[in-house]
């Protein structure tokens, strides 16, 4: 699979996606956020964590409007797979990729901390490898990572079962305890309407190694290589 | 030339900001305050002294990138 | 030259300098100096830059081990870690402009230290910090605590490098003066690492990064001042952090190092353009000449004086070598930064500044920072205190009940409020992050791993430097040990009061001694460090904080330990001597409100035996749980190992001769907790006999409570709840 | 009662997100704009119908939160 990371000017995590994806197996490349057309045969784009454009004005708006974005947006229209982890979700929404906006945490704090998934399906690229209801473990490190939408959104979403993942405990219960950015639904990351664009604030890149953490993350890879 | 862009959350688009100012407002001992709504100001200088251009390139400024009109309302005056 | 403003005594008062330090200067350049100059010799001969109380003293710290590429006098220190790789460190304050503006004090602090260490060619890979507040009951304290950790974790966590260690304590003492204290630590090849000295005449020099405003100007000059109630006016002052403009000049300078084309580079911190240029022309031996129209401002009609001391945030000078201007250029517009030729290296060893075509100043390069004065200020040796006999310390009802009050007190209590704030899991490398007693991260893909810690108990250096001074290093050293790492070097952040007081120079000169001697029998040299004085509130000084940073290796990162409990029926064991000091223990001032008595000695020799037989048990893999005993004694150690794992422990043992809370709650130093089975603990028991170190088995792990010898039970969620609510609860207003 | 507090930096302290949205309006084609400052506005509601009682309130607010008087200025309008 080829997968290609957008380095956005204040993009930090693309290095920890990177390592993920050519663990997984992956032929990686990174690409400029002034570039206008992909590289040919490119498979999945990764718009990586971080803080692009140093998050001023609102999260993900400068980088949303960047040159490459038209080149991701005819990707994705085309069917190619999109990821979008944590500011690279809040540039997906701020493109119109994704509906609805990411605004900041309940708290009104940056959190860094590890967090519970409950995996929402298992029949998409991005989750085969798991198991629909598995609960896994992933790192948290944003500071709006509220996501917000419509109300009309916010039906059609879990209407057409568009939730990638929601925050949990432990035993994959959905409380409010475990929802600690405020996100409605509890939803840490959603589909595009065909499936084939993921957005989610947690890092499933911070959690590939048993040394540091654990390996729950490698999963999302792994379902990418076997799609 | 001068302008003032103002962007507000559309009603009914939940504040956590303005929440949590509220509760500090509060425990601050401040007073009479009901809610609180934040939003965003941007003082623009523009290079040109034709009126209408400059609304233009403002208009197109919110549209573009200052205001998500998604959730947000944007206003713009010309000093 | 013009002298366009006339300089009055009240000019020369008003720039920080004394009327004698004046007068040097004038002797020096024999005339009276432009306003500019007076601003370049008061930048450059403040106590921040010059460290002209305390210079004379650092000069007696050992700096010097095989392992030493880079010792104080750079950017940041450079040790050798193998493979080819070098470590960059240094830590530094921002105590003065935090206290002012918390959030964007603390912001700029930490991206000045980044700065410190990319300097040198390193790409930061850890950042940690040391704080200390006044009381929680103060008005300010709230305020300045939030803004401060926002601060830290808005500029660390943009730029993209994991915060991972600290240390955060409560004073009254730091009421009106309130501790900043960042490190950053770094990685480059041993052999691809910068400097500031400029070589080559007529070569250019290069201003990099964001643009020059009147941020901070005289900034160094108030880091310096001491602090009256009319302190507020110097607002203005205040510096605005771009971690976002940072991180793309950290990226652009990698990469036009890469180029080749860089001679010499030195980040612009205190007093910005004046320091930089003058310490790459001074350490090169060279002249500089720069012409002020060709800086790139970012306000409208700039004078050369406030060019010259603006501390605008996120700049960078670098000589170039000749020719390769254009390519350099390329490389930062492609990053969106600035980039401006503004001058060129000379063979006149002067310093000449151009303005509109005027020259503004013309001093002699060498002399502005090799005749600086130098004070060797008048110190009185602090009144040592008398050794507290543990009996004469009246027990508690309850050692459960104190044990449980200590935990969940404002010094002992979780951090986590604070380092959650801080992403402390960017690039994966995190092995150990906050909460352990060094932090771990693992160098590139491994198999090493670097050990990282920051300390030091202001209590004791208070009441008595030296030992204060030795136990800091000391109890960094142990941190670094109790995870398996071999401690390398420090950095040390020294802050106190006012030099000007015989007892504050009296104290800083002890602590300076005490430091010195654990570094030379620790083999732990100091390789960077900062000094901040003058952090007095009306003549309230702060408790004497000299700060430790100090850097471990791990050869294997894999092989480490933690301080949690991971199995039942483990065997606990304590590892050195117990006298039940409690003299300046936490026990004392916490819960008997006396901060009194000698604080305990530090026994190097005891230290470095313990220290070498615990590591030495890590790394061949006969242990993987190890806590060292500091505040609040084995008691609180204990406890904590059991926090963490969620596993308790019953202790029976309880020695002869010494009294039940003194064993419990006393702060001997050189002692370490482990826990491993029953017949590792017996093997272990036995070598420590063998070479004479001092090894107790306390008792077993197991079970939801920590038992204590009299049966006294307490619930481990009990400790963990007590534990985790205080600072959570402080900060959401209830009352301290 | 309605009222707004804006709040902006003051004049020569760094903007990075202004500096930030000037540099993107440029290369999204937004032509004529010079410069761009960003500042907050708080919409407020006030349970008091007394002004004084509320320019009051709102004072206190902006000196206590709502605006950093170290580096940033603030203006009230009650409505
Ligand atoms: N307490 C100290 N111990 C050892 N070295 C020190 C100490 N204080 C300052 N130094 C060294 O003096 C040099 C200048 O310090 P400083 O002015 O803080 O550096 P910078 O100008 O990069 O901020 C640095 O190399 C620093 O490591
Ligand atoms: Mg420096």
């Amino acid at each position: 699979m080829k997968a290609a990371v957008v380095v956005f000017p204040g993009s930090n995590r693309e290095g920890d996606v990177l390592k993920a994806l050519a663990q997984a197996g992956a032929e990686v490349q990174k690409i400029w956020h002034a570039e206008t057309a992909l590289p040919s045969g490119t498979d999945l784009v990764v718009l990586p964590g971080g803080f692009s454009y140093g998050d001023y004005l609102r999260c993900g708006a400068i980088a949303g409007r960047a040159a490459v974005m038209d080149a991701v947006r005819a990707h994705a229209s085309r069917g190619g797979k999109v990821l979008g982890i944590c500011n690279g979700f809040q540039i997906l929404c701020e493109s119109g990729l994704l509906p609805g906006i990411l605004m900041r945490n309940a708290n009104l704090k940056f959190i860094c901390h590890r967090q519970t998934l409950r995996v929402e399906r298992a029949d998409t690229a991005f989750t085969r490898a798991y198991a629909e209801g598995q609960v896994i473990d992933v790192c948290v490190a944003h500071g709006e990572g509220n996501y917000t939408a419509d109300t009309d959104t916010l039906a059609r979403i879990e209407g057409e079962g568009l939730v990638a993942f929601r925050y949990c405990d432990a035993q994959g219960h959905v409380t409010a305890d475990a929802n600690r950015n405020g996100s409605m639904n509890s939803i840490a990351g959603i589909y595009s309407d065909s499936l084939n664009v993921l957005g989610m604030m947690p890092h499933p890149e911070n959690l590939i190694d048993d040394l540091v953490g654990g390996t729950d993350g490698r999963g999302l890879f792994q379902s990418l290589m076997a799609a | 030339m001068k302008a003032r862009v103002t962007v507000t959350l559309k009603t009914g688009v939940l504040d956590p900001q303005g929440k949590a100012i509220e509760g500090a407002l509060k425990s601050l001992g401040v007073e009479g305050v009901a809610s609180v709504r934040q939003g965003k100001v941007f003082d623009v200088e523009l290079d040109t002294a034709d009126r209408a251009k400059a609304e233009e390139a403002l208009k197109a400024a919110c549209e573009k990138l200052l205001a998500n009109t998604v959730v947000e309302n944007y206003r713009v005056e010309i000093a | 030259m013009r002298n366009a403003i006339e300089i009055t005594p009240q000019l020369v008062k008003e720039h920080g300098l004394k009327p004698d330090e004046y007068e040097r200067f004038v002797a020096l350049i024999g005339r009276t100096p432009t306003l500019t100059e007076l601003g370049i010799v008061s930048a450059m001969w403040n106590e921040h830059c010059s460290y002209k109380s305390s210079r004379l003293h650092l000069r007696t710290l050992p700096t010097k081990a095989p392992w030493v590429i880079q010792g104080p006098g750079e950017n940041a220190g450079v040790i050798d870690i193998g493979d080819g790789l070098a470590c960059v460190f240094k830590m530094e304050s921002h105590n003065h402009p935090s206290f002012i503006e918390p959030y964007q004090g603390a912001t700029t602090g930490v991206g000045g230290i980044l700065r410190d260490v990319f300097t040198m060619g390193a790409r930061p890979i850890a950042a940690l910090n040391f704080l200390r507040f006044g009381e929680p009951d103060h008005p300010k304290t709230r305020h300045l605590v939030s803004g401060v950790v926002a601060g830290i974790g808005g500029y660390g966590n943009s730029f993209g490098v994991p915060t991972v260690g600290g240390g955060m304590g409560f004073h009254r003492r730091y009421n009106g003066n309130i501790l900043v204290n960042a490190m950053a630590v770094g990685l480059a090849k041993t052999n691809e690492i910068f400097y500031a000295a400029a070589t080559g005449v007529g070569n250019p020099i290069v201003y990099l990064g964001s643009k020059t405003g009147r941020d901070g100007i005289h900034g160094a000059t108030m880091a310096s001042a001491e602090f009256d109630d009319a302190s507020a006016e110097k607002r203005p002052t205040v510096q605005v952090g771009d971690p976002f403009a940072e991180k793309l000049l950290l990226e652009a300078c990698l990469e036009l190092m890469q180029s080749g084309a860089v001679i010499a580079i030195q980040d612009m911190g205190a007093a910005g353009l004046t320091c930089s240029a003058v310490e790459m022309g001074a350490k090169g031996d060279l002249g500089v000449e720069l012409d002020l129209d060709r800086v790139p401002c970012r306000e409208e009609g700039m004078t050369a004086y406030e060019m010259m001391l603006s501390e605008s945030q996120e700049r960078m000078l670098m000589v170039l070598k000749p020719g390769m201007e254009a390519e350099a250029e390329a490389i930062f517009r492609k990053w969106g930064l600035d980039f401006a030729i503004i001058g060129r290296t000379t063979d006149s060893l002067r310093f000449v500044v151009k303005h509109r075509g005027e020259v503004m100043a013309d001093l002699p390069i060498k002399e502005l920072g090799d005749e600086a004065p130098l004070y060797d200020r008048p110190h009185r040796a602090n009144t040592y205190q008398p050794t507290i006999a543990p009996e004469s310390v009246t027990p508690p009802v309850s050692n459960g009940e104190a044990l449980l009050r200590l935990v969940g007190s404002p010094d002992q209590c979780s951090k986590r409020w604070v380092w959650e704030q801080y992403d402390h899991l960017i690039l994966g490398n995190t092995v150990q992050m906050p909460g352990g007693d060094a932090a771990i991260v693992r160098v590139l893909d491994g198999p090493k791993g670097l050990a990282l810690t920051t300390d030091v108990t202001p209590r004791y250096c208070e009441a008595d430097p030296v030992e204060g001074g030795k136990q800091a290093v000391a109890e960094a050293w142990r941190n670094i040990t109790a995870v398996g790492g071999l401690p390398l070097a420090v950095t040390d952040n020294l802050n106190f009061g006012n030099p000007e007081r015989p007892e504050v120079m009296g104290t800083l000169i002890g602590c300076i001694r005490g430091i010195g001697e654990a570094c030379h029998a620790l083999d732990f040299p100091v390789v960077s460090g900062n000094v901040s004085l003058y952090n007095e509130t009306n003549g309230q000084g702060i408790l004497p904080t000299p700060t430790i940073g100090g850097v471990g290796l791990l050869d294997d990162v894999t092989v480490h330990a933690t301080l949690a409990f991971k199995r039942e029926e483990d065997a606990v064991v304590l590892i050195g001597a117990t006298r039940g000091w409690l003299g300046q223990s936490i026990y004392l001032a916490d819960l008997c409100g006396r901060e009194e008595g000698a604080p305990p000695p530090v026994d190097l020799a005891a230290e470095k035996r313990n220290g070498d037989f615990v590591r030495n048990l890590i790394r061949s893999g006969q242990v993987d749980t190890v806590h060292d005993c500091q505040d609040g004694g084995i008691a609180v150690a204990l406890a904590e190992m059991a926090m963490a794992g969620g596993i308790g422990a019953m202790v029976t043992a309880a020695p002869e001769g010494v009294p039940l809370h003194a064993f419990l709650f006393g702060e001997d130093q050189g002692r370490y907790l482990l826990a491993c089975d029953v017949d590792q603990a017996a093997d272990i028991l036995y070598e420590a006999n063998a070479l004479g170190i001092p090894a107790l088995m306390l008792g077993l792990t197991g079970g939801r409570s920590l038992i204590l010898p009299g049966n006294e039970t307490i619930s481990v969620a009990q400790l963990k709840a007590a534990h985790e609510a205080w600072l959570p609860d402080y900060m959401a207003g209830k009352a301290a």
